[in-house]
């Protein structure tokens, strides 16, 4: 308690220094930077800089306010394309192959051939790879634990259309989610979208297996 | 012996209660990488590369027939030892922030090499090599030192300041910025530890843990290397070498890891 | 030309440890470059230790031996003074001998 | 492809500069054992050695990782406390071809050898020491071959 003045005295200090780069002079700054330190290389496009609305909202330190991040949420709530034929769960066996399928989009990477779903980069998901991250929650269980016991069932539906819209575009329910929006932005076909969604939700799948 | 009775009692553990045993799975798999990289510590080939460097330094090379003995990295002329732990910094002969790939460079281009051929050569290839080298025996000389980057001019509060913004900058077809991985404490990818380079991860770790052996390529990455793939996994364009961005993100991070001892060169995945 | 083994020796109890790191590749000739054309195998084939000029280990290693070698061994009775080298060969016929004093 | 007369002069300038250097004795002039490597089972492996079939040792005390985080660089350590040990291989029984090194002993040193190896998935990894009368020996450890980083 103490010690508190004398911090606010510092802060003081730190915010009053001629010095300090103002935010627009930063901004000015980090414009140049963008523009003089990369160039396009394979498939990465100098495009891949210019941020939309949502990533603009979400690179700060600090989140945006409630309010940005509710319109951020509702627009990109508009963006999912929901699967035109109602079918919803594709192979859980090739969705398995996806999630540990790290590769594409990077300029290492060929043009047009589709890439993985790097689930298990940041998910726990089958109970058998123990190399899992953990910068996403634990998928384990996924579908059991939310009582999916059949997914074509009339009860299952809201739980099944909730989990393809987090894979179509994660965005639309947390603004400044760390996980890609695979269908909005043309990481993932819909065909493995649905292979991924019977990962996460066919009972036979290991991810549901006890 | 003990760990098949470790493994009979998780399964044991697992029939009562799931929950736990995978907790203690858990357990057992960070202990195996633990056990794992500490049998890796002793003999990091690292040293290949200082070994390499030393000679290297001292060597008159280039068409003006010099060694690095004239170069300055921010500790006078020849300076080696505690130059590391305070790059980036300001230098007033190019006017620039540079780290130290970036002023090994400069100091290539006073032997007479071509700088921005080198820059654009890729990782592992001609001059590159001795890149590396040097830049493994120039961190190798501050091992055990604290990182202390000076940030009494504005040009290097500015260039901290603009790599903390590019470390959250969220761009390309994943939206991630550097702080999609490195932004919160305690998280990894697959089963490798991620530092929360917001912060100052501590000793050893993070900033402070570059350049480092790769045993997945059998290499040395300097941290110009490191940052790239880390743009090449992010989905970015490319970065060019010693750009003013890798250059900005080098300040801010050593920043952050100001205090924090350097173990560099590391040995890692 | 193959860049220089770092050697280690060292007494510990009644004779020296010795460790070597050797630069080298260690292709395994299963690896495809960018080209799709397999990379051939080019890795050690032999190693030979000495303890002042006399072999005291001898190795034969195949494409598994990791990159960049590394390997630990214990010299019964060396003395500080004491000369240890190492030699390898591999199966281009490249070979490399470096030497070092067991402090 | 090379061919014999040029592997054999190879070879023996090879082997001609060791003995030069005074570091190549008699017996390591014999050629690399490619039968032996090119082995792609245990079976083969030990046929290709031309050692008897080896039998399980609690004498024999072999460290490798439960897990390895990347299967190019793998630490493997043996010692035996057996005596008679001639020589010790290193054998992957996963791997695309099986044998990973032989080390060879004289009295000079100890039976203890520490290397790395690379693994091309989870696999057993065998310690086999072979004796001067013949009688061959063996430990073994499963090391678990885990994917990481970002993986592309």
């Amino acid at each position: 308690m103490r010690a508190f003045p004398k911090l606010i005295a510092l802060a003081a200090v730190l915010a009053g220094c001629a010095t300090a780069p103002s935010p627009q002079e930063t901004d000015r700054l980090v414009q140049t930077i963008l523009v003089s330190s990369f160039r396009e290389q394979g498939i990465a496009k100098l495009d891949r800089l210019t941020q939309d609305e949502a990533q603009q909202a979400c690179s700060n330190e600090t989140p945006p306010s409630d309010a940005v991040a509710k319109r951020i949420e509702a627009a990109q709530l508009a963006t999912i394309q929901w699967p035109a034929d109602g079918i919803y769960l594709g192979d859980w066996r090739e969705g398995e192959k996806l999630a540990q399928n790290g590769r594409g989009m990077t300029w290492s990477d060929p043009a047009g051939v589709p890439g993985g779903g790097n689930c298990y980069n940041c998910h726990q998901l089958a109970k058998a790879e123990i190399s899992y991250g953990t910068i996403g929650p634990s998928l384990y269980q996924y579908g059991k634990l939310r009582g999916v016991a059949d997914p074509a069932a009339p009860a299952s539906a809201d739980m099944v259309k909730y989990t393809w819209g987090k894979l179509w575009n994660a965005k639309a329910t947390n603004a400044c989610s760390n996980m890609p929006r695979f269908g909005h932005a043309g990481v993932l076909t819909p065909a493995q979208i649905r292979d991924l969604m019977a990962l996460l939700l066919d009972p036979a799948s290991p991810v549901n297996a006890q | 012996m003990k760990q098949r009775h470790a493994a009979v009692w998780a399964a044991g553990v697992l029939a009562v209660t799931g929950c736990l045993a995978s907790a203690q799975a858990q357990t057992s798999t960070a202990d195996g990488i633990a056990q794992y990289r500490a049998l890796l510590a002793d003999g990091n080939p690292a040293e290949l590369w200082e070994a390499k460097g030393e000679l290297l330094w001292t060597q008159k090379r280039g068409s003006k027939n010099l060694s690095f003995e004239t170069c300055d990295l921010g500790k006078g002329a020849g300076v080696v030892k505690g130059a590391f732990v305070e790059l980036p910094r300001y230098f007033a002969d190019t006017q620039r922030v540079q780290d130290l790939e970036s002023r090994l460079l400069t100091c290539m281009a006073a032997q007479g090499f071509n700088a921005a051929e080198i820059a654009a050569t890729p990782f592992g290839r001609g001059e590159q090599v001795n890149l590396e080298a040097l830049v493994a025996y120039v961190s190798a000389a501050s091992r055990g030192m604290k990182f202390n980057l000076p940030q009494g001019r504005t040009e290097e509060r500015q260039m901290a300041e603009a790599g903390k913004r590019l470390f959250y900058f969220r761009a390309g077809p994943y939206d991630f910025s550097c702080a999609s991985c490195h932004g919160e404490p305690g998280k990894r990818i697959r089963l490798q530890d991620l530092p929360d380079l917001a912060k100052s991860p501590g000793d050893g770790v993070g900033f402070a843990a570059w350049p480092a052996y790769r045993v997945s390529s059998g290499e040395l990455w300097s941290m110009q290397r490191r940052l790239n793939d880390c743009y090449r996994q992010q989905r970015f364009p490319f970065p060019g070498y010693a750009s003013d961005a890798t250059i900005a993100l080098g300040s801010f991070m050593g920043v952050q890891a100001r205090g924090a001892l350097s173990i560099a060169p590391a040995i890692k995945r | 030309m193959s860049d220089p083994m770092r050697i280690r020796a060292q007494v510990q109890g009644s004779g020296a440890v010795v460790r070597v790191l050797m630069s080298h590749e260690m292709e395994t000739g299963q690896r495809k470059d960018a080209a799709g054309k397999t990379i051939p195998a080019w890795h050690i084939t032999e190693v030979t230790a000495a303890l002042n000029g006399k072999t005291v280990m001898t190795a034969q290693w195949g494409t598994a031996i990791a990159k960049n070698p590394f390997t630990q061994f214990t010299v019964k009775g060396a003395k500080a003074g004491d000369k240890i080298s190492i030699a390898w060969v591999d199966n281009r016929g490249d070979s490399r001998t470096d030497e070092v004093v067991v402090a | 492809m090379p061919n014999r007369r040029d592997m054999m002069a190879r070879s023996a300038a090879v082997a001609a500069l060791l003995a030069g250097a005074g570091v190549l004795p008699a017996h390591a002039q014999s050629a690399w054992n490619k039968a032996a490597f090119e082995g792609k089972s245990v079976d083969e492996a030990i046929k290709g050695l031309g050692i008897a079939k080896p039998v399980e040792s609690k004498d024999i005390a072999f460290t490798a990782p439960d897990i390895a985080e990347n299967g190019a660089v793998v630490p493997i350590a043996v010692s035996t406390t057996l005596p008679g040990v001639k020589r010790i291989a290193f054998l992957v029984e996963k791997n695309p071809t099986t044998l990973a090194g032989v080390f060879e002993f004289t009295d000079a040193v100890e039976t203890s050898v520490a290397t790395r190896i690379k693994m091309g998935q989870s696999s057993n990894v065998l310690a086999v020491a072979i004796m001067g009368d013949g009688k061959v020996f063996y430990a073994q450890k499963d090391v678990k071959v885990t994917l990481g980083g970002c993986g592309g």
